[in-house]
């Protein structure tokens, strides 16, 4: 399937979407740049930690919805720039909660469990302020009727815990990786850290997985304990080259640091904002295409040393 | 041998690491100053990041927790479950040491890093809590990394993000939270720790040429200053391990 | 350190203990034997489903009570010999749960959480018949007060479930795994299925490995994806060849059928079974010395084949 | 052709496996079942085992659940909370047909693998429940195999190890089960059903040479016998699978 017939098909304007990845890592840019160039609208969006995947889909003009709990990518951009002018200006409704909570929400979707508990963030904000307010929640039956629930642990001390947070479980219509290798059937193999990808994609309806390197089902089977994803629970496999770019994909290529930097540039303005849509995403046809617009001696640049998995010694500044 | 702010901010928390602690790690300044604390004067502890890296070998500076070279010869790449599973678990939870950092704090050590203004209308968004909230509300203890400054040293936070004393004494165990909580501000021009009784920040340390008066005329609430000490500058030492062998590109510093 | 040194220093009489591995796979055999031979009594021992380890522990009399999903070693005792002679005589207190319901367990136990839920069991006697009597459970700190507790979901309809089973986390003191390689600071890679041994050892306050391959720390670096634990959870490292025999050690060697089938023989018989107790594992003073008293041939047998992981072809009637 | 009881079993079941389930085995003749109709009529299913391989490529009968042979060939290796976590969700747990046996089975499905007599001072004492009360809470739909024996066909279990369909119709909703239940029950000489809307057993299907009345003769407990039809006996090209492809070594047949 191509990248265009599975966003085409499993991302309709105001789905419920996840998308994998870890601020400037792994993020599924040629699908984030396909939902853009599609002119998707209304997405309700699930991150846990995403840069560049994120505030490109908000610039983009495609996100309602944010559920979050860290919108930056690092030193390149420490707050998301389109995503901070959304929330200032009001465009964009935002729910917040923490690293781990958003994990644990995902991996009550891939449990199919309603909940899971925590210890994390009694006492703060995240509990008490809502940034979707009850009435939203009760009227949207793709919403838990509540955002967190204490609980009195029912088991007494047991585990040192008298109260626990309950997370509600997120289950997306859609989640979008990207990784370095899969079947064609959709077995996925990870290399490096998996992030939080698995439990998103377990807990979605459907699975867009787009790969480095797209292999027979032959060549991922003399070492299963290697994959994390089985083909029963992916809907769409695609071979998307520097997939994950500008952001890193370990062992392939590392971020790109002149197009983040770039890219802040842009961003902070509506006009460089606007002509960047333009030339990059809506006159492409492709991901191929808007690689082809890159420097290609900073692409060469890029590229991982197999011995660190990223780019040793890039100009990072 | 002169130096900046930077440089003693992160000397200052490389000597709050003890050799074997778990060292959670941010971006910026917090990653210079766990491996500062590893050449110098912890070689035993272990780098750990919350997007699963455990006892990364960093060869090269990483910009973000989810930066590849953090993945360097680690001793397993986890998942951000396992990451924030090893700090919630008390048995491991508690040799944790984390290093944050906030838009605001409060008397009691509590973090802002989520908005400036109204939570539903804000005047400045940031990123929000990332694993901010996790790590203050799980680990053992933590260091605070703020910059000296009236409105980011504020009475009252605009925003909650992440726990330290909450509203003081027993103010964890109240909420049901794990025991811990902050044990040291560092700013860019001194220290503060918090009492054992009242858990209110009280300023610790100041740095060479800053007087009690000056961190004052920086803050947005009156701290006790009677506890002060003189803080060391850094040594040519730990200079040249921060200069040379963390960061000899200046990415951070 | 040396396997009676790990024993002697982190199995207490009465301690909480959990032993890794699946029916006839990965036991720490090596362990059991050296917990029987030290005789260690009145342990209160966890496994989900434990063949071989479990059985010969309770033989070896060293068990007061068990909680556990399922006493079997497939087809060689689809119920565990010792096992059932203890619970029809009444000298072995046993609590029942299901296998994921127990492996719940151990993982609130990893995630230090006091419980999590399951959407397992409802309306079955595994809820309302306790092993363990309510005086029990409130008169021992080391017991949960309930064995189970539903709660009716707090999200009202959210994941569908109208309610869930919370299951008390399991945190033993100590656990003890056995796996194909360790570095001598106690980083694991597991070959293969992992079972639950992961949970089992981040749940519990002290952990034992025992390990085919010792190698130094430089040797598990390349690829820290396939290792499941670090060195900071794992108390005592021991290099134990065979540490699972007669149960198996993927892609080292085989269970052992003719021993299998040779232990039930004797465990179904109190003088058979006084006689193999002393002459296997009281009079011998470690595992080397009881896999001396193995036929070599067998053991030549059981080595497993590089392309399966077992022993192709091996005569298993 | 002559063929045992056995092997009409496991190719009744085979026969129940639709192509691109995803088969729960257990050990014996279950993991046959899956084998055969693998071979035979659902070449795209997917044979999956609670320890945590998916799509094993089994080229010897494993004796265990646990046995190294399941995991040859998988697409993954995963955990046992991995395994549990596809049945308990819904979006994998509806795909998957779990094939369960017991001690005790009662007219609604229910399973006892746990104890025969009172569970604390037990006459018999089996192996427990291990994944089986977790499948049947889960999945979409099961197949049971039992021997046709009065005292295991009883109208009341002496312990409830597996939900079937509870106490009849909207059971398992009022106990806050997932939806499911089991779909077929095949013994030594005859299958049965359950009844869209009273919840209970029926027999469906007699194998060739027995009769409602031997049937009924061996349960504890009556059934609906009108809707039972012959069972058509195994094809040799059933046969030839099971015997030569499935367990060449007769482990299990």
């Amino acid at each position: 399937m191509s990248l265009q017939e599975a966003v085409d098909r499993y991302v309709a304007d105001s789905a419920h979407i996840s998308i994998g990845g870890f601020t400037v890592n792994r993020n599924p840019m040629a699908a984030v740049y396909e939902i853009i160039r599609q002119k998707k609208t209304g997405l309700h969006l699930y991150a846990h930690s995403n840069g560049q995947g994120v505030d490109e889909l908000i610039g983009g003009g495609c996100v309602a919805r944010l559920e979050i709990a860290y919108a930056g990518s690092g030193r390149f951009a420490p707050t998301c720039i389109c995503f901070r002018k959304a929330v200032e200006s009001g465009c964009l409704q935002v729910e917040d909660y923490s690293n781990y909570q958003m994990t644990l929400r995902f991996a009550a979707g891939a449990m199919g469990v309603p909940f899971l508990p925590v210890r994390s963030g009694m006492g703060t904000d995240i509990v008490t302020h809502w940034g979707f307010p009850a009435e939203l929640r009760q009227a949207d039956e793709r919403l838990p009727d509540q955002k967190l629930v204490a609980l009195e642990n029912p088991f007494g001390n047991w585990g040192e815990a008298s109260t626990v947070l309950l997370v509600p479980a997120i289950r997306p219509d859609v989640t979008i990786i990207h990784v370095q290798t899969a079947d064609r059937a959709g077995t996925v193999r990870i290399d490096g850290l998996p992030f939080t990808d698995i439990e998103q994609a377990k807990a979605a309806r459907r699975v867009i997985v787009t790969c480095e390197t797209l292999v027979d089902k032959e060549n991922l089977r003399d070492h299963p304990e290697y994959n994390q994803l089985p083909f029963f629970c992916v809907d769409a496999v695609v071979h998307a080259p520097h997939g994950a770019f500008p952001t890193a994909c370990y062992r392939h290529y590392d971020y790109d640091p002149a197009f983040l930097n770039q890219y802040r540039h842009w961003a902070q303005d509506p006009q460089r904002h606007a002509d960047y849509l333009k030339r990059y995403i809506h006159d492409t046809p492709d991901h191929a295409a808007f690689m082809a617009l890159q420097d290609p001696r900073q692409i060469e640049r890029i590229q991982a040393d197999p011995r660190t998995g990223y780019a040793s010694g890039l100009d990072r500044r | 041998m002169t130096y900046s702010a930077r440089e003693m901010m992160a000397v200052a928390a490389a000597r709050e690491i003890k050799d074997g602690d778990i060292v959670f790690c941010g971006t910026g300044i917090s990653m210079l100053a766990a491996m500062a604390a590893k050449h110098i004067s912890a070689p035993n502890s272990v780098i750990f990041f919350e997007t699963g890296a455990i006892d990364a070998q960093l060869e090269e500076v990483p910009m973000a927790v989810g930066d590849p070279r953090v993945m360097l010869g680690a001793a397993v790449h986890g998942s951000l479950a396992d990451a924030f599973g090893f700090m919630q678990n008390r048995f491991t939870g508690e040799h944790v040491v984390g290093i944050l950092g906030a838009a605001q704090i409060d008397p009691f050590g509590n973090l802002n890093s989520t908005v400036i203004g109204d939570y539903t209308s804000p005047r400045v968004r940031f990123s929000g809590s990332g694993g901010a909230c996790d790590v203050g509300s799980f680990v053992g203890r933590t260091i605070l990394f703020m910059q000296q400054e009236e409105r980011k040293f504020v009475p009252r936070l605009d925003y909650l993000t992440c726990p330290g004393y909450l509203d003081g004494p027993r103010g964890r165990e109240r909420a049901g939270l794990p025991p811990g909580g902050p044990e040291v501000v560092i700013t860019n021009m001194a220290t503060f720790r918090f009492d054992e009784s009242s858990r209110r920040m009280y300023l610790a340390g100041c740095y060479p040429g800053v007087t009690r008066e000056q961190v004052l005329e920086r803050m947005g609430f009156a701290v006790e200053t009677g506890r002060a000490l003189p803080v060391a500058p850094p040594t040519p030492h730990e200079l040249d391990i921060l200069r040379n062998k963390c960061d000899p590109q200046r990415l951070i510093l």
